[in-house]
C-alpha cells in the first residue's frame, strides 16, 4: 500500500517537473515546428540565474525573475540565431540547437565553474511537512506540486481565455494560417520562444535547488524532455501533460517493481542465470522512456494525442 | 587539408623539440581535463603539480626537477591512448591516472604492449585512483603501480566499520549498474556474510549509471526495508541525487559511500548531510597528523583556494617515485620498478608498503564523516570530514589475497 | 518514341572530365598518404593521422544517411560501436587460435569483420527505423542510442562492461609483411582502408542505388510515382551507412586493441553529426574536411585550451548560421569564383569577411581564455604576447571589446553592400 | 482488349467531408481523357486515389483489369501507371539528366541495385537522353533542376512523369502557370510524348482540354455529371449550369 501512495505522489510530482519542460518544448514545436534540442539548457539556465538572484536578494525574487531573464534570453536567440536559419529548413534549425545546447553548457562552466553550485532549498520551505509510513514528506515537494499546477492553469487560461491564445491555438492546428491573419510573424515566434524557455527557466528554478544545479543537469534532463514531447504527440499539450505524468507514473512505479526478467518470462523458458533473465524491472525502470518511444513511434506516429505527423 | 596538415606538422615537430632532457624528469598527468569530469582531474592535476613542487624544492629526483604535464583524455579510453602516444613522443616515460577503470584499464594493456615492442622506451604506469580490483588481480602487470586501495580492500574498511557498530542489523546496497557496482555490491555481501553474519541484507539494488534523475522511489523502497545503513559506490551525480533524496524523506542513518568526498559533491549534499554520509578513504585531513602534514594541507589548500586536500595518495605516489629512483640510483623506468617493489615508507597517516606480488599499495584507511564546523572545512563551507580513532582502520586489516601472476622483464 | 535505334547524344561527361573530376582526386588523396610517411611524421603524428583515417570513414559513413538521403541520425556511433565491437571479439578469437577459421584469419583484415558487424546492426535496426523520415527519425535514433548505450553497462558478455573488450593486434598471420605492432605499420593497415572506404563510398553515390538516395532526400514523394519505395531506399543505405560505420570500427579496433561501451554512446555519435556537417554535408569531400579537422581539434586543441569545447561549439553555430555548406563550401566558393574571374571585387569582399571574421575571433579568443583562467582556480593567467590580461585590466576589455566589436561591424557592413535590401 | 482504366463507385472521404463521391469511369487505351470541373470539385484527390497517394474509401480502381485501389503508389507505377503533379514536384538537387534518370532506372530493371556503375550501364543512359530530346530539355542536362526557369520545371515533370515508359500516364495541370507560347509547346510536347498511349489529363486550360482530348469527363463536387466527346460536353446542358456558361462560353 504505502508503495503505491509515494509512488504516486512522486510520480505526479516528476511528472509534474517534466510538464513544465515539455510544455514549452510542445509551445514553440507547435508553433515553429523547431524541436529545441538546447531546451534543457535552458531549464539549467533557469536554475543557475535563480542561484544568483537567490544569492543577491531571495529565492521568492528568483522564482519570478529568473524565468523571465531566462525568457529574455530566449527571445534574443530566436531573434539574432534561430531566425537567421529558419530558411534552412527545419534540419538545420535542429542542427542550430543542438549547437546551442552544446554552448551554453561551456558558458556556464566558464562563467560558474564545473562543480555543483549550492542553490539550495529556500528555509521557509525546509521542512518536513508529513510523515507517511514511516518516511518524512519535504515540503517543498508539496510546493513544486503548487507551482507546477499554478502554471499549468494558467497556461490554461492564457491559451483558452485570451486573444494570444487564440492565436496560438490555430497555429498548432494550422501552422500555415497565422500568416495570413495579418499577425506580426516574427514577432509572435520571438515570444513564443521567449515564453517557452522562460516556462523550462521556471522548471529550473524550482527543480534546480530540489535536484543538483551543475553543469551537467541540461545533458541530464535533456533526452527525456524529448521523449515525453513524442510520446504526448508533436504540438499536442495535452498530450504532453499526458505523457509526462504517465512518465513519470511509469517511472517511479517500476522501480518499485523487483521481478526479473526470468520471473516474467520463465514460461518461457528464459532461466535467471542468463545476462537477460538476470535484469529486473526496476533495474530498467530509467530506460523504459526510451523504449516507450521506440515502441509508440512505431505504433502510432503522431503520438498519443498528436494532430498531425510530421 | 594541406594547410591543416603542414599545421599539424609543425605542431608534431614543436612536440619532439619539446623532448625530455638530462635534468627534468616529466610525468605525463593523463586525465580528463574538460567536461564532465573535468574538475575530478584538475583537482588531481593540482595535487600533483604540488606535489612536484615538493620534490623539486627537497632537490628533485636524483638532481631531476620534476615536471606534471597535463593531458586531457576526456574520460575516453580511445582518446587516453592518442594522448599517451603524445606523452611517450615527448620522451616521457612515467603516467599517472586515475579517473575511470576503464582508461586504466586500456593503459595497462596498452603500456604493456608498448614496453614489449618498444624495448628500451618502457613505460610506468602509476595509478592513483582507478580501483578495480583486477588491476592487481588476474590483470596485474609489472609496469602498473597501484596508490589507492582498491575497491575491495576499502569494502572491508567498510565491513569492519559495520561489523563495529552493532546497533547496524540489516545493510541496503544500491549502486550503478556497471562492473563498478556489481563488484561493489559483490565484495559487500561477500565480506559481511563473513564479519557479519548477523547482519541482514535487506535490499540489493543495481540503478542505469547516470540516469536517474530522481532517487525518491528508491528512497522510499530503502526506508521501507527498515534498513539501518545504506552502502553506495555510487559517484558523481547518482551519489549527490542519492544522499539529497535520502535526506529529504527524513533518512537519519549512515549512508556510507566511496566518493562522498569528490569534488563539488559538499555543495550540493549541504548540511543536512551532516552525521549521515561516510566516506572511506586514505585521508581524513582534520585527523591528527604531523605538523609536517598540516603545513603541506595548509599551504596546499592556500596556493589553490577553490580545492581541497583530497589526494592524499598523489604525494604518496610521488614520494615512492622520488625514494624508489634514488634507490635504483637512475630515473630510468624499469630500474625503478624493480626497486619499489616491495618498498616501505612511513606516510603522514600510517606506514605505507607497496606490495611486491601484485603492486598494490597497504596503507591505513579512514570511514569518514561528514560533520559541521571541522577544523577545516571544504569548498569554502563549514562542512567537511571528521574521523575518529575508531574509524581507522589499520593497513593490515585491508590486506586481501591476490591472483596475480606477474611476468617480470628481465633486469 | 522509344525508337532506340536512333542514336541519341552521349550526356555522359567526356573521359578527361570523369578523369579530372573523379579519379584524379582519388589518386591524388592515395599519393597524399603515400607520401605523408616520407616525410618523417613523428609518432605522435602517426598516431594522430591513424585516427583521422578512422574519423574519414566514420564521417563519410554519416554523410550517406544526412547529406545523401536526408537522414538525420543521432545514433549513428552505434553501428560504429557494434561493427568495432564485433572486431575486437574477432581479435580475440584470432589471439585464441581455437578455430582454425579465425587462427587464419588475418588482423588486417578485421575491418572486414565490422563492416559485417555494421551492416547486421544496421538491418535489425534499421528495419523499425526506417519506417519513419524527418524528425521521427531523428528521435528514433535518439532513443535507440540510449537503449543502447545502457545495454553497454548490462550485457557484460558483449560489451564487456566498463573496462569493455580488448585484444591484441600481433596475432594471425601477417598480411603485407606488416606485424602490425609499431604505429607505422599500423599506419599502412590505415593507408588501405581509408582509401578502400572512400571509394567504396564514392562508387556507392555512382550506383542506381546512391542515385536514388538522393532522389529520396530530395523529394521521398516523387520517388514513389517512379517505381521505388522511399522506405526500402532509406533501410538499403542505412544499412550500408552503417556497415561502413562498422568498417571504422573495426578500424579503431585495431588501431586501439580495445573498445568501450563508449563506443556507442551519444558523444561519439554527436561528434560525427559535428564533423560532417561541420566538414560540408553537401559534398562527398565534406567529411573528409571535417573529421581532419575535428580529429585535431579535439587531440591538439586540448592541449592549448582547455575550453576547447566552447571553440568547437562556436564553429558549429556558425557553420550553420553562416555557411551551411561548410568548410567544402567554402573551399569550393573560393574555387568557382575564382575560375570565373571575378576575382577582383570578390576578392576584396571576401578579404573584408575575413578580417571581420579574424578580429571577431580574436575579441572572443581573449574574452574566453581570460574568463576559463578567471574560473578554473589554478592562478594561472592569460598573457599572450607578453601582456597581462585578467578582468581588472582595463587593456582586457578593450582587447576583447575592439576587435570584436570592429569584427562584427565589418561584417554587417559587408552584408549589407551584399543585400541592399 | 482490356481498358486501360476502369474506376467503379470510387469514394473517398476525410472525415465526415466525402470528397468523392461514387465516380464511375471507364477509359479504354489509347484514349486521350480530359478531367475538367471548378476548383475543388476533386480532381486532384480521384488522381491521387488513382495513383495511390490516398487508399480510397471504397469502390475499385482496375489497372488493365487488375485491381490497384489501395496499392502503393510505386506498386501501381510497376505496373505502367504514371502521372505528374500540380506543383512542380522534382528532385532539386540533382541535375535534369540526373532526374530524368532516376524515372528511368525502374524500367530498365535496375532495382535497388549497388552493386553496378549507374555511368555504365548503357540502356540507361540512351534512354535518359532519348526522353531529354522528346522533351526539349537536352541542352540543360546538367543543371540543377531547382535553378531551371518555370516551364522548363514543368517539361521535366513531365519527363521524369513518362522516363518510365508508362502505358498509363496522368498528368495534373501540365500549363498550369504557363504563358501562351509557353503553353503551346507544352501541348507540342504531350502529344508527342504520349503518342500511343493513355493520357488522362486534369486541365483548367479549355483551349488545352479541347485541343487534346479525345473525351472529357466534368467532375462536380466528386461526381462525374457528364463524359463524352469535346463536342457533346460543350452541348451538355448540366455541364453549362455547372460552369454558369463561363469558362465553356470562353473556351468556345
Amino acid at each position: 500500500m504505502e508503495t503505491i501512495v509515494f509512488s504516486l505522489l512522486n510520480g505526479v510530482i516528476y511528472g509534474l517537473l517534466l510538464f513544465m519542460l515539455s510544455s514549452g518544448l510542445t509551445l514553440i514545436f507547435s508553433m515553429m515546428g523547431v524541436l529545441n534540442f538546447a531546451h534543457a539548457s535552458f531549464y539549467m539556465l533557469g536554475a543557475y540565474f535563480a542561484y544568483t538572484v537567490t544569492d543577491a536578494t531571495s529565492y521568492w525574487f528568483a522564482l519570478i525573475f529568473a524565468p523571465i531573464l531566462v525568457g529574455l534570453v530566449g527571445a534574443g536567440v530566436e531573434k539574432w540565431g534561430l531566425r537567421r536559419v529558419h530558411a534552412n529548413g527545419h534540419v538545420a534549425e535542429l542542427l542550430f540547437t543542438f549547437g546551442l545546447a552544446y554552448l551554453i553548457d561551456e558558458v556556464i562552466k566558464i562563467v560558474y565553474g564545473r562543480n555543483a553550485v549550492d542553490y539550495r532549498v529556500p528555509e521557509a520551505l525546509d521542512f518536513p511537512l508529513f510523515t507517511l509510513y514511516g518516511a518524512q514528506y519535504p515540503a517543498y515537494r508539496i510546493f513544486m506540486l503548487f507551482v507546477a499546477v499554478a502554471m499549468l492553469v494558467a497556461l490554461w487560461v492564457l491559451l483558452k481565455r485570451t486573444r494570444a491564445g487564440l492565436i496560438i491555438q490555430a497555429a498548432l492546428t494550422h501552422p500555415h494560417m497565422v500568416g495570413h491573419l495579418g499577425h506580426n510573424v516574427p514577432m509572435i515566434f520571438m515570444t513564443v520562444f521567449g515564453v517557452g524557455c522562460a516556462l523550462a527557466g521556471l522548471a529550473g528554478v524550482i527543480g534546480g535547488n530540489y535536484l543538483v544545479t551543475d553543469p551537467f543537469m541540461a545533458a541530464y534532463m535533456g533526452p527525456i524532455v524529448f521523449v515525453v514531447v513524442v510520446i504526448g504527440g508533436m504540438g499536442s499539450l495535452e498530450g504532453a501533460f499526458v505523457a509526462s505524468i504517465l512518465l513519470g507514473l511509469l517511472q517511479t512505479f517500476a522501480v518499485s517493481v523487483d521481478a526479473s526478467f526470468a520471473d516474467l518470462f520463465g514460461w518461457i523458458g528464459l532461466s535467471s542465470a542468463t545476462e537477460v533473465g538476470r535484469i529486473t524491472i526496476a533495474q530498467l525502470a530509467p530506460m523504459l522512456p526510451y523504449l516507450l518511444l521506440v515502441l509508440i513511434l512505431f505504433v502510432r506516429p503522431r503520438g498519443l494525442m498528436g494532430e498531425r505527423e510530421l | 587539408m594541406k594547410l591543416i596538415a603542414s599545421a599539424a606538422l609543425a605542431a608534431a615537430m614543436s612536440f619532439v623539440a619539446l623532448g625530455a632532457s638530462a635534468d627534468t624528469l616529466k610525468v605525463a598527468f593523463i586525465d580528463p581535463l574538460s567536461g564532465p569530469m573535468g574538475p575530478s582531474g584538475e583537482s588531481g592535476l593540482k595535487h600533483f603539480m604540488f606535489a612536484a613542487e615538493e620534490l623539486n624544492a627537497d632537490g628533485g629526483v636524483n638532481g631531476a626537477q620534476v615536471e606534471v604535464v597535463g593531458f586531457d583524455n576526456k574520460v575516453n579510453p580511445k582518446e587516453s591512448l592518442v594522448q599517451l602516444q603524445k606523452a611517450i613522443d615527448q620522451g616521457i616515460r612515467y603516467v599517472v591516472q586515475g579517473n575511470g577503470s576503464s582508461v586504466a584499464s586500456a593503459l595497462i594493456d596498452a603500456i604493456e604492449k608498448h614496453n614489449k615492442r618498444n624495448p628500451g622506451e618502457e613505460v610506468l604506469f602509476l595509478n592513483y585512483a582507478a580501483v578495480d580490483p583486477a588491476f592487481t588481480n588476474e590483470k596485474c602487470s609489472f609496469w602498473h603501480f597501484r596508490f589507492d586501495s582498491d575497491a575491495d580492500m576499502k569494502m572491508e574498511a567498510v565491513t569492519d566499520w559495520v561489523a563495529a557498530h552493532p546497533d547496524i542489523k540489516s545493510v541496503y546496497i544500491i549502486g550503478q549498474d556497471y562492473s563498478f557496482g556489481k563488484a561493489v555490491a559483490a565484495a559487500a555481501v561477500r565480506m559481511l556474510e563473513v564479519k557479519a553474519p548477523e547482519v541482514k541484507i535487506v535490499g540489493n539494488e543495481l540503478h542505469p549509471l547516470a540516469k536517474v534523475k530522481d532517487f525518491t522511489p528508491y528512497v522510499q523502497k530503502i526506508i521501507n526495508s527498515g534498513a539501518d545503513a545504506i552502502i553506495t559506490g555510487n559517484w558523481g551525480s547518482d551519489m549527490v541525487l542519492l544522499v539529497k533524496a535520502a535526506i529529504d524523506a527524513g533518512w537519519d542513518k549512515p549512508i556510507l559511500t566511496y566518493y562522498g568526498g569528490s569534488t563539488g559533491a559538499a555543495t550540493a549534499m549541504g548540511e543536512a548531510a551532516v552525521g549521515k554520509v561516510k566516506q572511506v578513504s586514505e585521508v581524513v585531513v582534520n585527523y591528527p597528523s604531523s605538523p609536517e602534514q598540516e603545513e603541506r594541507i595548509a599551504k596546499f589548500e592556500e596556493k589553490y583556494p577553490e580545492n581541497n586536500y583530497y589526494y592524499h595518495r598523489a604525494f604518496n605516489l610521488m614520494h615512492f617515485l622520488d625514494a624508489a629512483a634514488e634507490k635504483a640510483g637512475s630515473n630510468d623506468p624499469v630500474k625503478v620498478a624493480f626497486a619499489m617493489e616491495g618498498m616501505e615508507m612511513d606516510g603522514a597517516y600510517g606506514h605505507l608498503t607497496m606490495r611486491k606480488d601484485n603492486h598494490q599499495i597497504l596503507q591505513d584507511l579512514f570511514v569518514g564523516t561528514f560533520s559541521a564546523n571541522p577544523p577545516r572545512g571544504v569548498e569554502g563551507l563549514p562542512l567537511g570530514w571528521m574521523a575518529e580513532d575508531k574509524d581507522h582502520i589499520a593497513a593490515a586489516a585491508t590486506s586481501m589475497e591476490t591472483t596475480c601472476k606477474m611476468d617480470r622483464p628481465e633486469m | 518514341m522509344t525508337d532506340m535505334t536512333q542514336d541519341y547524344a552521349d550526356l555522359a561527361p567526356s573521359a578527361s572530365a570523369k578523369f579530372y573530376g573523379r579519379i584524379l582526386p582519388i589518386l591524388l588523396f592515395a599519393l597524399l598518404v603515400v607520401v605523408i610517411p616520407f616525410l618523417g611524421p613523428s609518432r605522435t603524428m602517426y598516431s594522430l593521422l591513424n585516427v583521422m583515417a578512422i574519423n574519414i570513414v566514420f564521417a563519410l559513413s554519416y554523410n550517406m544517411l544526412l547529406g545523401r538521403c536526408g537522414l538525420l541520425s543521432f545514433g549513428h556511433a552505434v553501428y560504429y560501436g557494434l561493427g568495432g565491437y564485433c572486431a575486437v571479439h574477432a581479435m580475440t578469437w584470432i589471439e585464441a587460435g581455437t578455430s582454425p577459421f579465425w587462427a587464419n584469419f588475418p588482423v588486417f583484415g578485421l575491418p572486414l569483420v565490422g563492416f559485417a558487424g555494421g551492416a547486421l546492426a544496421g538491418a535489425i535496426i534499421g528495419w523499425p527505423s526506417c519506417r519513419r523520415a524527418g524528425t521521427p527519425f531523428a528521435m528514433i535514433s535518439l532513443g535507440v542510442a540510449e537503449l543502447i548505450a545502457a545495454a553497454g553497462f548490462m550485457f557484460l558478455s558483449f560489451f564487456g562492461g566498463e573496462m569493455g573488450v580488448s585484444g591484441d593486434r600481433m596475432n594471425g598471420p601477417a598480411l603485407f609483411g606488416l606485424s602490425m605492432g609499431p604505429v607505422e605499420d599500423v599506419y599502412w593497415f590505415m593507408a588501405f582502408w581509408v582509401v578502400a572506404g572512400l571509394v567504396g563510398m564514392y562508387a556507392f553515390t555512382r550506383t542506381p542505388l546512391g542515385k536514388l538516395s538522393e532522389a529520396t532526400r530530395d523529394n521521398p514523394q516523387r520517388v514513389q510515382f517512379i517505381g521505388y519505395d522511399p522506405t526500402r531506399v532509406r533501410y538499403l543505405v542505412f544499412i550500408a551507412a552503417g556497415a561502413f560505420a562498422g568498417m571504422a570500427g573495426g578500424m579503431s579496433a585495431v588501431n586501439y586493441e580495445i573498445f568501450t561501451p563508449e563506443a556507442v554512446s551519444l558523444i561519439p555519435s554527436g561528434f560525427v553529426l559535428i564533423m560532417a556537417y561541420v566538414g560540408g554535408i553537401g559534398y562527398f569531400v565534406g567529411p573528409i574536411l571535417g573529421a581532419v579537422l575535428l580529429t585535431f581539434m579535439q587531440s591538439m586543441l586540448s592541449d592549448y585550451t582547455e575550453a576547447w569545447l566552447l571553440y568547437l561549439g562556436v564553429l558549429f553555430i556558425s557553420i550553420v548560421m553562416f555557411a551551411p555548406g561548410g568548410l567544402a563550401g567554402i573551399v569550393f566558393g573560393v574555387a568557382h569564383t575564382a575560375r570565373n574571374g571575378e576575382t577582383g571585387a570578390v576578392l576584396k569582399r571576401w578579404g573584408g569577411q575575413a578580417a571581420g571574421i579574424l578580429l571577431a575571433l580574436a575579441g572572443l579568443i581573449v574574452l574566453v581564455e581570460v574568463s576559463t583562467r578567471w574560473s578554473n582556480g589554478y592562478g594561472e593567467i592569460f598573457e599572450p604576447f607578453g601582456l597581462h590580461l585578467t578582468f581588472t585590466n582595463p587593456l582586457t576589455w578593450v582587447l576583447i571589446v575592439v576587435p570584436f566589436a570592429a569584427g562584427v561591424a565589418i561584417l554587417r557592413r559587408l552584408s549589407r553592400e551584399e543585400d541592399p535590401a | 482488349m482490356t481498358n486501360a482504366l476502369e474506376i467503379t463507385d470510387l469514394r473517398k472521404s476525410f472525415g465526415p467531408a466525402q470528397i468523392i463521391n461514387g465516380v464511375n469511369l471507364t477509359i479504354p487505351r489509347g484514349e486521350r481523357h480530359a478531367v475538367i470541373g471548378p476548383n475543388g470539385a476533386g480532381k486532384s484527390t480521384l488522381f491521387n486515389l488513382v495513383s495511390g497517394l490516398f487508399a480510397p474509401t471504397s469502390g475499385s480502381v482496375r489497372l488493365n483489369g487488375e485491381e490497384i485501389g489501395g496499392m502503393k503508389p510505386f506498386l501501381i507505377n510497376r505496373r505502367g501507371l504514371s502521372r505528374s503533379f500540380q506543383v512542380s514536384n522534382i528532385f532539386a538537387k540533382m541535375t535534369v539528366r540526373e532526374n530524368v534518370r532516376c524515372g528511368v532506372l525502374h524500367s530498365l530493371g535496375q532495382g535497388y541495385s549497388f552493386w553496378r556503375n549507374i555511368g555504365s550501364q548503357r540502356d540507361v543512359q540512351e534512354k535518359t537522353s532519348a526522353v531529354l530530346e522528346h522533351c526539349g530539355l537536352i541542352d540543360k542536362a546538367n543543371t540543377p533542376a531547382a535553378l531551371l526557369p518555370y516551364a522548363d520545371q514543368r517539361a521535366l515533370e513531365i519527363a521524369i512523369t513518362i522516363a518510365g515508359g508508362a502505358e498509363v500516364i496522368l498528368l495534373d495541370e501540365p500549363t498550369a502557370g504557363m504563358s501562351h507560347s509557353e503553353t503551346d509547346r507544352a501541348v507540342a510536347l504531350i502529344e508527342k510524348a504520349t503518342e500511343g498511349k493513355t493520357l488522362i489529363i486534369v486541365e483548367h486550360d479549355m483551349g488545352v482540354v479541347f485541343n487534346l482530348a479525345d473525351r472529357i469527363s466534368v467532375l462536380v463536387y466528386g461526381e462525374i455529371i457528364a463524359t463524352g466527346t469535346p463536342e457533346q460536353i460543350r452541348n451538355d446542358p448540366k455541364v453549362r449550369e455547372a460552369y454558369l456558361g463561363e469558362e465553356v462560353e470562353d473556351a468556345a
